[in-house]
């Protein structure tokens, strides 16, 4: 019969989401029992695009193909045509990658657990990681040069070097940022309130998580240990990291592993600052690339993977992005049937989406 | 203030009362932007806010809300006239829920999703807090032999030393009307959520101005119901109800927003047990 | 005492934008820049709102959405372009899915240029749109609506 | 013969006979002008008994010395109908009846000359006057009703005539009822309206309403059996059979078994599901049944009573038992998306109120039983006759299918919207009982707090209702309803009573409220406080504010007409209207189609509904049952 | 260069190689398309312990490709990408976007393909005062 | 329970974080890229820049000689500031100012 279900659309002009992104919800009351993801607002076209610009200008692209962890595009762009032309990039250069790469995942969680908190209503969680989250800007622009969009990353090696003052900065910026989180910490981690809305929430099992093929803090927080740092690309392979995992399968369990990630990726900085042995930055890279390449990079959101098929000219003949919200949609709209409508953004939001990759 | 003569109370009542609210809930923005550390708006915002509202274009979805948006206000300016006259409460708080249905019934005139998700979350909010309401005021007849506010003016002994659990009750009902964390289900007030601005959705320009505006009697009324728990010495009332205000602040600050089925399991028990654990020790 | 200048309430809408502009959009919220000192309101639908802040370029799919969002706003109104995408495309211009800037579908008032623009270049903007609106107040509030029609153009020329 | 004698067997006889003739009347040519002749005669006897004022009247023994006649007879009509559908427990009920009242006979009666048969005082005036007067509405809202219920139902409901007789003949049961002193009378008519309810909730002859008027008449019968042995007792024990010498004797059981048979009449919890089953009945007899007569009559009796009751503990457990019903109908109203069923629930729910009210016998709770005894009838019959019309305009009494019905029959739903507000808000009755009934209530904890739980579940269905059926759309075209004059008429007549009502109640409440309150507690000693709430709860201070309400409304209006038409934008979907759709409320979603974007209310069905409550509610209120009698024996 | 750990496959033959990769507790990652000009090189990858393995699977043009998103339901998104931007027809999807995942009506057809898109649209502004208002 | 109180408090007893932004400047980080200058004096408008820029921002001509940048179209990269051989081309610091159409 007509009318037995209410339907809204959710989305894409909804100020819960960053990001346009529709969801058809079929509700009960205010129970959801269907929900249908319709996507295609941010839809570009950048895969087509790539094979039309010069292989080094697409870093610049592929940078852009999400603002939020656009260094680590950069990275995996770069890795894979570095694979195929075989150029060896400076060690110094990989500490680099690596020191900006986890500054971007501390950016990146933090401001994942703004919008989280926004979602729940939670106005001064979000304005205290946001705020906390300055720090991290302020440091990648006096490294990078850049607050989001940082640019710093070239094939064989990286652009810019980070001088020993301002490794000194980044050694206080994290310092600052551990004061912050142990703020933070307890408020996600014990907090009634916070508790009552992420316990339970969204909650999927290691099995199902495993078999959708969640990638990052998804499938961390279902207890599969996986985290693609542990191959150790870029200064991986000096600086050890243990993936972070929860048991618990809810969204509760996906804020707790950011939350300890963000204080892993503190200890990566130390270490890499730490150990980081001087040197050239970047080697020339000649020629053009050639054959097909996987690269894979760990991101905030979970791994990606770069499909890059030269043809030896200027051009690429095929560049293939599968980004880490890509591979966690499938199980969000798991998640989603059953839950009341004031956990939809919640759940969304706690696979912690990017749709502008996911669209490209 | 019984005293004066009723019809410049009612006159003071009509257009005093909103500047007062104005000025409450730009102390709240300013409040709030300070504990998130932040600046915030001048302390007049609201009223600058009011004003450009009032001056926008008039878009409406259909002519029928507006009616019910005149009839929010009137309400609730009643609501805040008897009162100030010292008038039946229980009359008052009926007039209120009046206010308010005003306010639903608006939302569910257009048909639009959110609005209408809205209204249906009032609904249950009025649901979740009008018998705490009609309670405290069971007990402030028990104390008083009467539902006139002129009369709990009048008497001797504060309310707040026979009311020790109605008044805490009354602040969870304040946060509801209010629109704080942990509550907040209905318009989203503060934050966003997942129905927008909910209620008032479909409310703008002069109209969402009608509402503001209701919305400072509304604070005010609160403000002034909670002064009556000590109405012996309106100063230290006035010290309470700021105390009372600065924790709806704070609370709002630190908690996040749950969800309307909790509110109702909560406020049916803990409020409610608070509630008629108070009324049921004044029939002792 | 100037209220529209003074109480520019907005609403975002993510075009196509790659989520730089939006953060720092978003960035202009929190304690560091606090666009609040303004009487600036996030409110995130565009029936309450003054000022339209649109990121990203537009495509085929929102730029429906981005003609309701501007014609449900009450006038007077302005819009704020973020970014390179914003005002032209930047380096999605070629792009297939891409239409172009915003100001292909509705009129923008000020463009902010960047990649992403800072903080601070999107205050400044909003103030200028701020500005604006007391301009606009006779300009607009006419009901002159602004109608869009998607026309297909015989030569295939984007990418 | 006196012109009040002459009136009130007009009243009680007149219908019969009306009814016998609109029977034998061939055809609706000669049906209608019948009806109307009639239900005008019956109103106009109604209203002129009314100015009479009250009188008693004593009927000559020899009249009296056939009543155990009828009333075998009718007890005979009962058993019979007992075969006829082969359900045991009709006979057995009967059977018990009937042996009762065999007995009840043999008892030597004393003499009883001054007692008289039947007494017409301001309490029946009132009821008198709701009968008849709402009462003959409802019959002639009827004729167009059945006129189209005719052609649209199954082959087998069209028995109008006989429809028309048990109609119009309720009336004048229902008068008789509400007139009769004497318990034997009282109980042959009880009987009677038993029988007719019967007859009219089985009218269409479909299974359910088989069912339903079995349910309907087991349960009634149960009642009738309750008042028959109720009436043996008070005979064997004071020898007189008159109500008011029950009263003033005041023995308890006989009292309680009466307060059970109002239970089933008025369809209190645990008896509530025959009146839900009634409503498979055509609207005017839900309308009949719910604002004048059957389940009214419950409630005239325990308002007859509450002086026997005031003050005893038996009377509060018999204002617990309102009060419960009162909460526990308003929380399974909301989880109902029928409006009948809404409809039906309220009245249950609003009858409980008058009992609360009665049970506990203050002058200002008993004045607020005739208040809401009076504007319940008004707005409750009203309300019915909406849902009628609305129901043969959309085919469906669903509310979540009265979407847009400000557009479908506008005349209907506004007329529909002040009914269901004149259920909540000022300045209409309803609210000013209920706040009275809370002041009278407030020394009764329990009470109060069902009381409280209830009115806040009250509003909830209500808002929830009009907020469904008030919406309009984007630039609506309004339909010009096609509803047959008689149905449009006393829509109207009723409305105009609803606004009367509301604008009369403090001159009705001090004339003749007030006065009626005043003698029944006159010889009691009357504490200061109830006084003193009766003259604040009189004066009404508040009039002049809802007068400057009135003048307010008007500006609105003007601002309403000031809108534009280009004012008017579509509402927010998320940005993704649909451009150029007719309706504002599509929106485009997977697939670019275009869906349109609804809500249904919310039921809450884990929280209340039906029949989880029910499971654990009816429970409770045959305890509470047990209780009433078992607090007699303390 | 090329990809290591791939194995041809063709269009008949791979459900039941994807089928076993599933029993092996493979998990999909995604797949490539690549337009060659007369067909379509696509790639499944399939992940496990960080190890890669990718089947290949040429499709000429004009032919239907089985959907996978029965075994792996993760697959129904890149597939319906896949039949956006390509244009191949897939059969037994899951969840049918009908070609309008990514890509809305108006928008180019088949863009990704060797041709580039088939067709562009413009977009006009035209600022008309209030006329015919419905 | 409620952990955010400490901070929530401490806010309120300190100063607040915020920059009064159009009246209090930061001066901007070393090296940051806040928007494009070319030095004339030393471009041979050779047009390597224009080539190279990813999002097409310069149009540089030989003849008549003209250098143009787009500013609404730089994505404020800095490779063209990289690639210029004479290193015409310098990043400012300062944020570009946002304007009108
Ligand atoms: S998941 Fe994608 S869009 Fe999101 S931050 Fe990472 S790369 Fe960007
Ligand atoms: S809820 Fe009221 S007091 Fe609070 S910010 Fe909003 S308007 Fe102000
Ligand atoms: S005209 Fe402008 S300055 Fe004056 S009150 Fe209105 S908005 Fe404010
Ligand atoms: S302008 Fe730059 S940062 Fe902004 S959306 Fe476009 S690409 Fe992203
Ligand atoms: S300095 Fe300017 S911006 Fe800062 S608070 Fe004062 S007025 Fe506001
Ligand atoms: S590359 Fe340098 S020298 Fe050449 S045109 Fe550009 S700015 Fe001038
Ligand atoms: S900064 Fe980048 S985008 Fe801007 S002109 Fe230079 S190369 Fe082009
Ligand atoms: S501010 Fe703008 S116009 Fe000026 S040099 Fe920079 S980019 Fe060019």
């Amino acid at each position: 019969m007509p009318g037995s279900k209410s339907i809204i659309p959710f989305g894409p002009q909804h100020p819960v989401f960053p990001e346009p992104l529709q969801l058809r919800l079929v509700l009960e009351d205010e129970k959801v029992v269907e929900a249908l993801p319709a996507i295609g607002y941010v839809h570009r076209g950048i895969e087509k695009l790539a094979e039309k610009k010069e292989y080094t200008q697409n870093i610049f692209l592929v940078e852009r193909i999400c603002g939020i962890c656009s260094f680590m595009h950069a990275l995996a762009y770069c890795q894979g045509i570095e694979m195929l032309m075989d150029v060896t990039v400076p060690d110094r250069a990989r500490y680099l990658r690596v020191i900006w790469s986890e500054l971007h995942r501390l950016h990146s969680h933090l401001l994942w657990l703004g919008l989280l908190a926004d979602s729940f209503g939670f106005e001064s969680l979000f304005m205290q990681s946001w705020r906390s989250r300055e720090a991290v800007m302020d440091i990648m622009e006096a490294t990078a040069g850049g607050r989001v969009i940082i640019s710093t990353c070239i094939i064989g090696g990286v652009r810019r070097d980070i001088s020993e003052e301002l490794m000194a900065e980044v050694l206080k910026t994290v310092d600052v940022l551990e004061r912050d989180l142990e703020i933070i910490r307890p408020v996600v981690f014990d907090d009634y309130s916070v508790k009552q809305r992420l316990v339970g929430t969204g909650r999927i099992t290691s099995e199902q998580a495993y078999d959708l093929g969640s990638v990052g803090p998804v499938a961390r927080a279902c207890g599969i240990a996986r985290d693609f740092r542990e191959t150790g690309y870029a200064a991986y392979k000096e600086i050890k990291v243990t993936p972070v995992t929860e048991t618990g399968g809810d969204a509760y369990a996906r804020a707790r592993v950011r939350i300890r990630e963000m204080y892993q990726s503190i200890d990566i900085v130390r270490q890499a600052v730490r150990d980081i042995p001087a040197g050239d930055i970047a080697v020339p890279a000649r020629g053009n690339p050639e054959g097909e390449v996987i690269s894979r990079v760990e991101q905030p959101r979970g791994e990606v993977i770069y499909y890059i098929k030269g043809d030896g000219t200027k051009n690429l003949e095929r560049l293939r992005v599968r980004t880490p919200t890509f591979a966690n949609m499938a199980p969000l709209l798991t998640m989603l049937p059953g839950c009341e409508l004031a956990n939809v953004p919640v759940i969304v939001l706690s696979i912690d989406p990017c749709i502008s990759c996911t669209e490209r | 203030m019984i005293m004066i003569d009723p019809v410049i109370t009612a006159l003071l009542a009509i257009f005093a009362v909103p500047f007062i609210g104005a000025f409450l809930v730009g102390l709240d923005r300013k409040l709030t932007a300070r504990m998130q550390s932040r600046i915030g708006p001048p302390l007049l915002q609201p009223i600058y806010d009011v004003i450009k509202l009032l001056h926008k274009e008039p878009i409406v979805v259909n002519r029928v809300q507006i009616i019910y948006a005149g009839l929010h206000l009137i309400f609730m300016v009643l609501c805040v006239v008897l009162l100030a006259l010292g008038q039946d409460m229980l009359m008052a708080l009926f007039i209120l829920a009046f206010s308010t249905i005003s306010l639903i019934l608006g939302g569910m005139s257009v048909r639009s999703p959110y609005s209408r998700i809205g209204s249906q979350r009032e609904i249950m909010q009025m649901l979740s807090y009008e018998p705490i309401l009609i309670l405290m005021l069971v007990g402030i007849y028990l104390i008083n032999d009467s539902f006139m506010a002129r009369d709990i003016l009048a008497s001797g002994k504060p309310l707040l030393l026979s009311l020790p659990l109605i008044f805490p009750a009354f602040l969870m009902v304040m946060a509801i009307k209010l629109q704080k964390s942990p509550f907040d289900f209905s318009t989203s007030h503060h934050g966003h959520q997942e129905i927008i601005k909910g209620i008032t959705l479909e409310y703008s320009g002069p109209f969402l101005a009608i509402l503001e505006i209701t919305h400072w009697y509304e604070i005010f009324l609160l403000f002034f119901i909670i002064t009556m728990f000590w109405a012996t010495s309106i100063p230290v009332g006035l010290l309470i109800a700021a105390v009372c205000f600065f924790c709806e602040i704070l609370l709002d600050n630190i908690m996040a927003r749950l969800t309307w089925p909790w509110m109702l399991r909560f406020m049916w028990t803990v409020a409610l047990g608070l509630a008629v654990t108070n009324v049921l020790w004044l029939y002792i | 005492m100037n209220c529209r200048e003074k109480s520019p309430w907005i609403v975002h809408f993510n075009c196509n934008s790659c989520n730089g502009c939006d953060i720092e959009f978003l960035a202009c919220l929190t304690p560091i820049y606090d666009v609040e000192r303004f009487g600036i309101v996030h409110v995130g639908n565009p029936k309450h709102a003054d000022i339209l802040v649109v990121s990203g370029a537009v495509n085929h799919r929102n730029v429906r959405v981005l003609k309701n969002v501007y014609e449900q706003m009450p006038s007077p109104k302005a819009v704020v372009a973020l970014g390179a995408c914003g005002a032209t495309g930047g380096i999605m211009a070629d792009c297939y899915n891409v239409l172009g800037g915003v100001n292909q579908v509705i009129p923008v008032d000020v463009l902010v240029p960047g990649c992403p623009p800072r903080p601070e270049a999107i205050m400044d903007g909003i103030l200028q749109a701020a500005r604006l609106l007391n301009v606009h107040q006779k300009d607009r509030h006419a009901g002159a609506e602004v109608r869009l029609t998607l026309q297909p153009v015989s030569e295939p020329e984007k990418v | 013969m006196h012109l009040y004698t002459f009136l009130s067997l007009l009243l009680i006889f007149g219908p019969l006979i009306f009814g016998l003739l609109v029977m034998l009347a061939p055809g609706w040519r000669y049906k209608t002008p019948v009806i109307v002749l009639s239900a005008l005669t019956i109103m106009a006897g109604g209203i002129l008994l009314a100015l009479q004022g009250p009188f008693t009247l004593s009927i000559d023994s020899g009249l009296m010395k056939a009543l155990p006649l009828i009333e075998l007879l009718i007890l005979a009509i009962i058993i019979y109908i007992g075969f006829a559908i082969k359900k045991m427990l009709i006979i057995g009920l009967g059977i018990l009846q009937l042996a009762i009242g065999l007995i009840s006979d043999m008892l030597p009666h004393s003499v009883q000359a001054h007692v008289p048969t039947l007494k017409v005082d301001l309490l029946a005036v009132i009821m008198v006057l709701i009968v008849s007067v709402i009462g003959p509405l409802i019959v002639m809202y009827a004729i167009g009703y059945m006129k189209r219920y005719e052609v649209h139902g199954p082959e087998q409901m069209r028995s109008t005539g006989l429809f028309f007789f048990f109609l119009i003949g309720f009336l004048g049961v229902m008068n008789g009822l509400v007139m009769s002193n004497d318990l034997k009378l009282l109980a042959i008519f009880w009987e009677l309206t038993t029988l007719c309810s019967f007859m009219l909730i089985g009218h269409d002859k479909t299974e359910d309403a088989g069912e339903s008027a079995y349910r309907a008449l087991w349960i009634n019968s149960l009642g009738g059996a309750a008042l028959m042995l109720a009436s043996f007792l008070s005979i064997s024990a004071s020898g007189s059979a008159s109500l008011d010498e029950l009263v003033a004797v005041g023995s308890l059981l006989p009292l309680a078994l009466i307060c059970l048979a109002a239970f089933t009449k008025s369809a209190q919890l645990p008896f509530q599901s025959w009146l839900l089953g009634a409503m498979v009945a055509p609207t005017p007899v839900s309308a009949l049944l719910h604002s004048t007569t059957m389940v009214k009559a419950g409630v005239y009796l325990i308002i007859r009573l509450a002086p026997g009751l005031g003050g005893t503990r038996m009377g509060q457990v018999v204002a617990i038992a309102g009060a419960f019903t009162f909460a526990l109908a308003s929380a399974m109203a909301i989880s109902q998306s029928n409006g009948k069923k809404v409809l039906a629930y309220s009245t249950i729910a609003n009858l409980g109120l008058i009992i609360i009210c009665a049970a506990i016998h203050t002058p200002l709770a008993y004045a607020a039983a005739i208040l809401l005894t009076c504007f319940h009838a008004i707005s409750k019959a009203m309300l019915f006759l909406c849902v009628g019309t609305i129901e043969q305009g959309i085919g469906s009494r669903d509310i979540e299918d009265m979407e847009g019905l400000m557009r479908k029959m506008p005349i209907t739903t506004v007329i529909a919207i002040i009914g269901m507000v004149s259920m909540m808000m000022p300045p209409f009755g309803m609210l000013i009982g209920k706040w009275m009934a809370l002041e009278a209530v407030i020394m009764s904890p329990l009470v109060l707090f069902l009381l409280i739980m209830g009115s806040a579940l009250t509003v909830v269905f209500w808002s929830k209702w009009i907020g469904r059926i008030q919406t309009v759309a984007y630039h609506p075209v309004y339909k010009i309803e096609d509803v047959p004059f008689s149905m449009f008429a006393t829509k109207g007549v009723l409305l105009l009573g609803i606004i009367a009502a509301a604008a009369v109640v403090v001159p009705l409440f001090k004339r003749v409220i007030s006065p009626m309150a005043m003698a029944m507690f006159s010889e009691t000693v009357v504490t200061s406080r109830s006084w003193d709430l009766m003259n604040s709860a009189s004066a009404f201070i508040e009039w002049p504010l809802f007068f400057m309400l009135a003048l307010v409304v008007p500006v609105l209006f003007l601002v309403v007409r000031g809108i534009k038409k280009s004012h008017i934008r579509q509402p927010f979907l998320c940005g993704e209207n649909l451009e150029g759709a007719k309706t504002t409320f599509e929106f485009r979603t997977l697939m670019d189609k275009g869906e349109s974007a609804r809500i249904r209310s919310y039921y809450l069905n884990p929280l209340f509904g039906e029949a989880h409550l029910t499971a654990w509610a009816n429970p409770i209120a045959i305890a509470l049952i047990f209780i009433m009698f078992g607090v007699i024996s303390k | 260069m090329s990809l290591m750990n791939t194995v041809a496959v063709s269009p008949d033959r791979l459900l039941q190689e994807v089928a076993g990769k599933y029993r092996q507790r493979y998990r999909f990652a995604t797949m490539t398309c690549t337009d060659i000009g007369d067909g379509y090189d696509i790639l499944y990858h399939f992940d496990k312990d960080y190890e890669l393995c990718n089947l290949r699977l040429y499709l000429k043009k004009g032919e239907e490709l089985p959907s996978i998103s029965s075994i792996f339901f993760a697959a129904l998104l890149v597939e319906n990408e896949i039949k956006d931007l390509f244009s191949i027809p897939i059969r037994d999807l899951v969840i049918d976007y009908g070609g309008r995942f990514l890509l809305t009506e108006d928008a180019p057809v088949a863009p990704m393909g060797r041709e580039g898109c088939s067709r562009a649209i413009d977009i006009r502004l035209q600022g008309a005062p209030e006329e015919e208002d419905k | 329970m409620v952990s955010l109180l400490k901070s929530v408090i401490n806010n309120v007893l300190r100063k607040p974080e915020t920059r009064c932004y159009p009246v209090e400047r930061r001066a901007p980080f070393a090296g940051s890229r806040g928007h494009v200058e070319m030095d004339p004096s030393t471009c041979t408008f050779c047009g390597v820049c224009a080539r190279k820029c990813p999002a097409n921002a310069l149009t540089v001509s030989k003849d008549p000689r003209s250098w143009t940048l787009e500013p609404y179209k730089c994505i404020v990269c800095g490779y063209c500031a990289d690639i210029c051989p004479k290193k015409s081309i310098s990043m400012n610091p300062n944020h570009g100012l946002p304007g009108g159409i």
